[in-house]
C-alpha cells in the first residue's frame, strides 16, 4: 500500500503558492474542503484561479478568499446567493469565466482522464460558445471545450484511508469525485480517516491512486445554506 | 390569472407516468407539491441525486443531502447519490424525461435567456445550459411580463441566451403556450384571463386557433 | 420510483431481432449477462453486431452465439484464448473490428453520457487509425473515435432493486456500468433482486435512470477461465 | 541467459517505492513476485482493480476477483474495484507509474508490435493500446528472438504496431537495453552472455558504450 497520508493542513498544502490555479469541490456550501479553504486563508496566497461551481458565501467557503482578495479568477457555473461574488465580477475586480455545470464537470473529468477536450452540446449558439470550435454530428451541434489545467485539485470526502481512498456522502460527493487526479496534486480531506482495509473495496469511489496527500479534517461546520424543514403533524 | 401556486399545480399536470424529471430553481420546484400521487415520478437535481422526497422534519436536515437549490431534502426508497459527471451524464444523454425550469425571456423560435442582465444581474447558467442543451422535453415556469410590465414572450430575446430553439412548452400565471415553428401558439387561458389580454401581454406572434379553453388545474 | 422489474429473462429480451446490434457486459466470463445469452441463443437471432470486450470461450458466454453463428460481427479488444472466435475471424467468416480496451469502454461512455465522440491518444499511429480523423493536442496525437449507437444492452450486476438500481461485485463490474444507458434499451439481470430500499443511495454503482428492465438470473454459473491458486503451508 | 523468471526477477528491480504498476500476461505477471517486500508498490490491472494480492488459496478463489489475464486474485488491504471507464481514466491520465508488457517485436525508435500476425494469428490488443500511448514508462519483457531464432530488436517493425515511439526498455533473456534516440542502447548483460552474441541476436541499431556490465537479479 502507497500511504497518501499527512500529518495535517500545513502540510496537506506544502508548495500552494501565488498564481497557482486551483480546483476545489463543493456544491454550494455543501462538500467544500473547509480545512483546506481556512488554510488558504491563512497562508494567504494572492492572484489564484479557483475552479469551483460555486464561490461560497459572503463569509464561509471560497467567499473568505474573495473578501481577501486572494482570487484573481473564478471559473464557475453559478454565482446566485454569493453578493461579494457578483459585486466583484461587475466592477471587474474579479475576472469571472461562467460556463454550464456538466461542462465543468466533464472539463474535471478530462483532466482526470487523460482527454485532452470533449464535444459538449451545452452552451452551443450562446456567448459560452463565444470563439470556441464548434462542430456537427448527426445534425447536431457541439462545443469543443478543453480539459483544465491545474495545479492543486482540493476535495472533501466522508470517509478515507491511508492508501487514498474516498468515500463520499450524499450529494456532498458532487464535483469531487471528478476533480481527484485532475490536478498535478490532489488533496483530499476526509471527516473519518479509517484504519487501512476498514473500507470495502467494492464500495470506494475514488481509488487512491488519483489522491496524492490525505489528512483528517480538524473541524467541520458543514453550513446549510437554504434550511427548508417540514412540520411534524 | 394565475399565482405561482397555480403555475406549479398546472404544470403539475404535464408530468407523466414513468418521468424522471428535473426541477429549477423557483417555480418549477413546486411543482413536485402537485403531482398525481397515484402516477411514478422520480426528480432528478444536478447535484447529484435522484429520488427527492419531501423536505426533512424540523431536527432532520442534513447539510449533506440537498438539491440544487440548496435546499436540505430527504431522498425516497429506491433513491442514489451520484457525482455531477454521471449527473449530467443523466442530463446531456438524454435519460431525464422533462425539464422544467423558469425564464427571463423566451422567443417565439424556442430560443431562452435565464442567466445574465449585461451590467446588472449575473446569476449564472448553473446546469441550465445543459439542461436546455440535450432536453426532448422542456417547460418553462414564468411570469408572462416582466415587473416593469413588459412582455417575456418575445419575437426575439434581447439577453444572452441560455439555448437555443429548446423550449417546447410555457406556463405562465396567463395561459399556456405551445412553442411551434409558426410562434407561440395559445393553447389554455388561465381563470378570468381573456385571449385579448393575454395577446397584449406577448410581443411575440401569438397563433390563436378557434375557442381557446380555460386551463383547469386539478 | 417507477418500476423496471420484468418476470423472466423472456420479457427482458421482448423486442430483440435479427440484425441488431447489441452491447454485452464482462470481462472474459467474469460479470457476463449469463441469462441474456442464454435467451439469445434459444431465440436464435441471426445477424448480430455485438460490441463486447471479449467473446467468452467456445462454449461459454458470447461463444455459444458465435457456435450458432448469429453474430455477423464482433467489436472487441480482445480474441486471445477462444479458437472458434479466431477462426471465423482469419477464415473472414465473420466480420471483426478490434478496438483498444479504453476505447471500447470510453465508447460505450460517450453513448450513455451524450457525447458524440471522444480523442483518445490509443491506436495513434497504428491500423486502428486508420481511416479516422486524427488531431494533435498540446504536441499529442490523438484519434476521433465516435460512440456506439445499440439497440440493447445486456448487463449483470450482482445486487439490483426494483428501480434498476445496480451494485457489481469485484472485477465483475468492468464495462456493465459504462454500458447501462449506452443503448435504446438496457436490459440488466442480478444475481439477486433485493426489496426497495434495501440498497444504500450512496453505494449504487448505477442508479437506475439508466436502466429499462430488470430481472433475476435463474442461475448463474460463473465459469472462472483460469483457476490460478497457491497452496496452503 | 535469462529464463522467464530471470526476465520477472531483474523487471522487478526498475519497480520503484511509491509506483502504480500495470502488468501485462506472461512474463509481466511474474514481476510481482519478485518485487524487493520494503518498498510500497499498488498493482493496477485493467479489468477493474487496484491492489492486487497473490493468488487465492485453493477452495477460495471467486469468479468474480480476476485480472486482466483472466486469472483468480485476491486483493491487499487497500484495494478497490471500478468500472472499465476508470480503470481507463487511470491508464490514460497518467496515474500509472510503469507498465511492463511483453512484445513479438519492438523498433530501435520505439515502436512496439504485440496483438496480430496478419492472416496467422490475431490476439487483439486489449489495453495494450491504451497502455502504450499514454504510460510515461514502458518496459517490455521478452525473449530477445523468436522461436525461428530471429531477433524481435528490430531496426523497424514489420507486424502491425501497437504504439509508436512508446517502448523506454526492454529487459530479454540476453540484455537489458535503453531505447534512445540513437537506437538501442545496451545497459547490462544476461550472466554469460557476451557482447557479441547480443550483437548477433539485434538486428536493430545497438549501441555499445565502453564495459557492459553483468546483470543482478537480486
Amino acid at each position: 500500500m502507497i500511504s497518501k497520508k499527512v500529518a495535517n493542513v500545513q502540510e496537506a498544502l506544502k508548495g500552494v503558492t501565488n498564481n497557482m490555479t486551483l480546483m476545489l469541490g463543493g456544491f454550494g456550501l455543501s462538500g467544500i474542503p473547509e480545512n483546506a479553504i481556512a488554510q488558504l486563508v491563512k497562508l494567504n496566497v494572492k492572484n489564484l484561479t479557483c475552479i469551483s461551481n460555486n464561490a461560497g458565501v459572503d463569509d464561509f467557503g471560497l467567499g473568505l478568499l474573495l473578501q481577501q482578495k486572494q482570487i484573481k479568477k473564478m471559473i464557475s457555473s453559478y454565482v446566485g446567493e454569493n453578493d461579494e461574488f457578483e459585486r466583484q465580477m461587475l466592477s471587474g475586480e474579479l475576472e469571472v469565466e461562467l460556463i454550464p455545470q456538466g461542462t465543468l464537470a466533464e472539463r474535471c473529468r478530462a483532466a482526470q482522464s487523460g482527454f485532452p477536450a470533449i464535444y459538449t452540446p451545452a452552451g452551443y449558439g450562446t456567448e459560452v460558445a463565444k470563439g470556441k470550435e464548434t462542430r456537427e454530428f448527426d445534425g447536431k451541434m457541439y462545443v469543443l471545450e478543453h480539459a483544465f489545467k491545474a495545479d492543486f485539485a482540493f476535495v472533501k470526502a466522508w470517509k478515507g484511508d491511508e492508501a487514498g481512498n474516498l468515500i463520499f456522502k450524499g450529494t456532498a460527493r458532487n464535483f469531487n469525485p471528478n476533480m481527484c487526479g485532475a490536478a498535478k496534486i490532489t488533496v483530499a480531506e476526509v471527516e473519518e480517516l479509517v484504519p487501512l482495509g476498514a473500507l470495502n473495496p467494492n464500495q470506494i469511489h475514488i481509488p487512491g491512486i488519483f489522491v496524492q496527500r490525505i489528512f483528517q479534517g480538524n473541524v467541520y461546520e458543514k453550513r446549510i445554506e437554504q434550511l427548508t424543514v417540514r412540520q411534524k403533524n | 390569472m394565475l399565482d405561482k401556486i397555480g403555475i406549479a399545480k398546472r404544470i403539475a399536470k404535464e408530468v407523466k407516468d414513468g418521468y424522471y424529471v428535473n426541477l429549477g430553481i423557483g417555480i418549477p420546484t413546486l411543482v413536485a407539491n402537485y403531482v398525481r400521487n397515484d402516477i411514478a415520478v422520480e426528480f432528478q437535481s444536478e447535484n447529484g441525486v435522484l429520488g427527492m422526497g419531501p423536505f426533512p422534519f424540523e431536527g432532520e436536515q442534513d447539510a449533506d443531502i440537498i438539491n440544487a437549490g440548496k435546499q436540505t431534502i430527504t431522498t425516497l426508497p429506491g433513491a442514489s447519490f451520484f457525482d455531477s459527471a454521471m449527473s449530467f451524464s443523466m442530463i446531456r444523454g438524454k435519460h431525464v424525461d422533462l425539464t422544467i425550469l423558469g425564464a427571463m425571456e423566451v422567443a417565439q423560435n424556442g430560443d431562452i435567456a435565464n442567466w445574465k442582465i449585461p451590467g446588472k444581474m449575473v446569476k449564472g447558467m448553473g446546469g441550465a445550459m445543459d439542461l436546455v442543451a440535450s432536453a426532448e422535453n422542456i417547460i418553462v415556469a414564468m411570469m408572462h411580463t416582466n415587473k416593469a410590465g413588459e412582455s417575456k414572450l418575445l419575437k426575439k430575446c434581447t439577453l444572452p441566451l441560455t439555448g437555443v430553439g429548446c423550449v417546447k412548452k410555457i406556463v405562465t400565471n396567463l395561459a399556456v403556450i405551445e412553442v411551434t415553428e409558426k410562434g407561440f401558439k395559445l393553447l389554455e387561458r388561465a381563470p378570468g384571463v381573456s385571449v385579448e389580454f393575454i395577446k397584449k401581454a406577448t410581443q411575440g406572434h401569438l397563433i390563436i386557433n378557434g375557442n381557446i379553453p380555460e386551463m383547469t388545474l386539478e
